[in-house]
């Protein structure tokens, strides 16, 4: 059953070191408050999660808090790569980090199969596809009705997901709506679900019945963090920062001023900042 | 460009604008891919459905978006599935009639790369990675490709094959059992290329205007094969042109951080 | 791209002796209209695929109009059995139904599977229960990563499928809401896909973007039938008719009143007829 | 009844409807089942989430349902799933405290049969199939039974094993690989039946009010074992009663024909 917690307790009630976690978000509502709350509290040795991890990833895992990222495309999404991993990758700095890699096709139908309960997905995919090669977690499966060989990967089951979604009501119900990406999925795939949102509302009432909605009990924990999803967007609320996108391209590009730009937008910060971050963006048509 | 009227990259765009028909059900990449889709939208094939990987279906988007899951697309899309979805039931389904890609390394196979430089476990350069190319590229019911000519792009063996093309050539989809066409299109700054029948090696079909043969070999990282018949490309008229740099100068101006705001959604729970 | 047509030229164009045709619809939105008019236009050997084969199966199984059934339950939903399609499994009359026999959960995945393209489901399913036994389409897949036996089934591919759904645009994209069922999976897994609409509205412009929204071009036909989906219902429209539920447990009962209720009701009638069935059922708070 | 105040169908709802918590998240089969769920949610488990295969999450009904997707079951829901949806992430993930079942047939160890009765492929009599049930069975982490007892539905042999209880008894389930509980509770009208810790076989722990011994054994099929220590099955109290006799006033009523007006969906596109 959902509990109502400030960020940094929901976070730390939820988040151990060690742990696999996925921070979810295709695009749209990133959950970027939470995870500058896990860097703040300083975890380490975690198995990095996602389909598209983008800036937060780059951000924990040059902070040093990674043993191990899975993803399926590693990049500043329109902008280019992401150094922080990159370093890591290809120097080992500021540690040698594991990657397990994917498409697009296989983490969705991993967390797919993990939100069903299953130990694998099948799919058909990585046809000719190099990955295959490279990563023994991609085998395969015969289907006992046809014989096609089909693509098959070990279902992902994260210790615990952060997602950020547009509002909960106060029963703890929890809203997803536009880009909904990969985040049931990756809620109900997980053994824990923490939520950042945006408001609460009274009550869900004159929603229409087919959204994408997180019964109370599905969900572990709920903060109330308002532009938690800055630099991305919440659908309805407010608009993407792409200038800040192309700023991180720079900022990330050198170790110290990444260093010093964590220092002073994510250590010395709180949840509490992110609102004011949003302000401009907020001019809805 | 003076001379011309129009940069090569402008061309590349619009060139691939015209091969994308009406009725076509497109997946689409970002970067130029993305161009040339909306391109085309705004012209001759203002029906097309366009499908961003992020699950938006049939978007028709005021500005390119930055990322493959921009808010413009959701707003604007007939409508927008989850992820699993889109791969599931749209690409894996069968349903897509064009998927179009962009490559950091191409060979002259259509074979991409978009993951490393060097080895993959040591690699020089970490690239993105595949994102939803591998499945777009055996999925989709053809590929078109489009990306500027460098000889560090377009190189005689890539060195991780991300996403199939044609493999080795010839038969070498049908043999790995993957039955739809793979690559029939590569369109760059300088030329338009097609697959030879039986090899399925990319063969200069069309030279664009004012670029000589010598010129697209420069910038091709293989022997480059010209066909017979060497056409020109058609300039870009005066409508794509117009269409395609009002398109850039709204996207520049709401990248810039004027905000877009949410269209649709519930404001009443 | 969908054509709108008219019912009778829809179901004339898309059904074909012998297809294999799904007319789906979970207690919702079932396509009873243009099951009838498949009635009236005298279709044989249809193998006849439904989760929940209800009252409309049991008239085209009375009608002898069904060479085989592939269903998960074969009941008049709260009510009883289906008597019809009893009586060609008991005693072969009209003549002798084959039947292919699932669970609900091997449905689901199966009509899943068919509109993601792929020739099998798996799932977590049939444990110690005895359809295993007795279909032959219930196999088994072993999980390459965890050595977990799954249960698989052929994925549902029909040669057309038909729904009833709320609404088309103009366009002629479709939308369903409420009980969503299986219908997008049902359409979707289909090579034609036949929708009748209560309606047609010029444009989804003021839908939330999340709605089951079937675009023009998955939607081969579009026939406007007001009531259509009589005597289930559809959301926002009319309600269940629960009397002619009840009603049919007895028409059913007996061979000659069958018949004499389907000369009546189905053969003398058009699509037309269905409107005024839902005029005391629209009383909508 | 007359002597008691209340039926032996009454006491059967509202003693399976004592069962149910309010933090259980109950999958519920229709009929006797559904009337008992939400007897328990109009008495002492309103937070109690009800589920029914149509899609229907956190619903409350004021009337019970004819069929499993009545238009009340959306109207009142939290949310409405699609079917796979249903069967996927919400039953197989594993989030099903309680699945509710009747039967037509059932034996002493908690398999049930709604299939056929006689042969498979030559059966006296067709009935509707499985269903849900055979996965709810099996995914959910226990389940609960109700039915009327007669020697027709409790038998020593079922015709067909639609749902797996406890198979032959003991550690059958683990043997299977399955790790959920199976049935932990049969209520009928004359009795409370819990399995055998070792045996798993039914055994009769409380007798309804004004029930004996032998009443319970001639309308069931097997020699019916029963506790050391029998309870009686503590009265409806008045606010139950009238609850459950309420519910179904509602529900006669509605399903004469009054139209139950469907109160959300899309009316503006």
């Amino acid at each position: 059953m959902a509990k109502f917690l400030p960020l940094s307790q929901a976070v730390a009630d939820n988040l151990n070191d060690g742990d696999t976690v996925a921070f979810e978000g295709f695009t749209h509502l990133i959950p970027t408050a939470a995870a500058h709350e896990a860097i703040r509290q300083g975890f380490k040795d975690l198995t990095l999660v996602r389909m598209t991890p983008d800036l937060i990833y780059d951000q924990m895992i040059g902070m040093g808090m990674a043993k191990k990222a899975i993803f399926s495309y590693a990049g500043n999404p329109g902008v280019g790569l992401l150094r922080r991993l990159r370093d890591a990758v290809e120097n080992g700095f500021p540690h040698a980090l594991e990657i397990e890699e994917h498409s697009h096709a296989a983490m969705a139908n991993a967390y797919e199969a993990g939100a069903a309960g299953l130990p694998c997905a099948i799919f058909r995919g990585y046809r000719g596809a190099e990955l295959a090669r490279v990563n023994p977690n991609i085998r395969s499966v015969t289907c006992p009705f046809t014989g096609e060989v089909l693509a098959a990967v070990p279902s992902v089951r994260p210790d615990v997901t952060f997602i950020h979604a547009q509002k909960a009501n106060r029963k703890g119900d929890v809203l997803v709506e536009g880009i909904i990406g990969i985040q049931k999925e990756a809620a109900l795939a997980a053994r824990r679900a923490v939520v950042t949102v945006e408001e609460v509302v009274d009550n869900f009432d004159d929603l229409h019945p087919n959204l994408t909605v997180l019964p109370n009990w599905s969900v572990t924990a709920i903060s109330v963090v308002p532009g938690g999803a800055h630099p991305s967007y919440a659908h309805g609320y407010y608009a993407r920062d792409n200038a800040s996108y192309l700023e991180w391209d720079e900022i990330a590009a050198d170790r110290d001023r990444f260093r010093e730009w964590m220092q002073e937008n994510v250590i010395e910060k709180s949840a509490d900042d992110f609102a004011a971050r949003v302000e401009h963006l907020r001019n809805v048509a | 460009m003076s001379e011309l009227g129009f940069t090569p990259d402008e061309m590349m765009t619009i060139a691939a604008s015209r091969a994308l028909k009406g009725d076509d059900v497109c997946f689409v990449g970002i970067g130029a891919p993305s161009a040339a889709c909306n391109v085309a939208r705004l012209t001759h094939a203002p029906e097309i459905t366009l499908i961003y990987e992020s699950g938006t279906i049939g978007t028709a988007p005021d500005v390119l978006p930055l990322s493959i899951g921009d808010g413009e697309l959701c707003d604007t899309a007939v409508t927008t599935v989850s992820v699993p979805e889109m791969f599931r039931y749209w690409l894996q389904g069968g349903r897509i009639s064009i998927g179009f890609l962009g490559a950091a390394q191409l060979d002259k196979f259509g074979n991409i790369n978009t993951t490393v430089i060097g080895d993959y476990a040591h690699p020089k350069t970490r690239l993105p990675g595949g994102g939803g190319a591998p499945e777009i590229a055996t999925s989709s019911r053809e590929i078109y490709i489009t990306m500027a000519q460098s000889k560090r792009g377009m190189v005689d063996k890539i060195d991780f094959y991300t996403s199939f093309g044609h493999g080795d050539g010839g038969d070498h989809r049908q043999r790995l059992g993957i039955d739809t066409k793979g690559p029939t299109l590569l369109v760059t700054d300088l030329a338009i290329w097609k697959p030879d029948p039986d090899t399925k090696e990319f063969t200069v079909v069309s030279l664009h205007p004012g670029v000589t043969r010598d010129v697209v070999q420069e910038s091709c990282g293989w022997t480059v094969k010209f066909a017979d018949t060497l056409e020109e490309t058609p300039e870009p008229t005066e409508l794509e042109l117009k269409t395609l740099r009002d398109l850039k100068a709204r996207t520049d101006a709401a990248h810039k951080g004027e905000a877009v705001g949410a269209k649709r959604g519930s404001k009443d729970g």
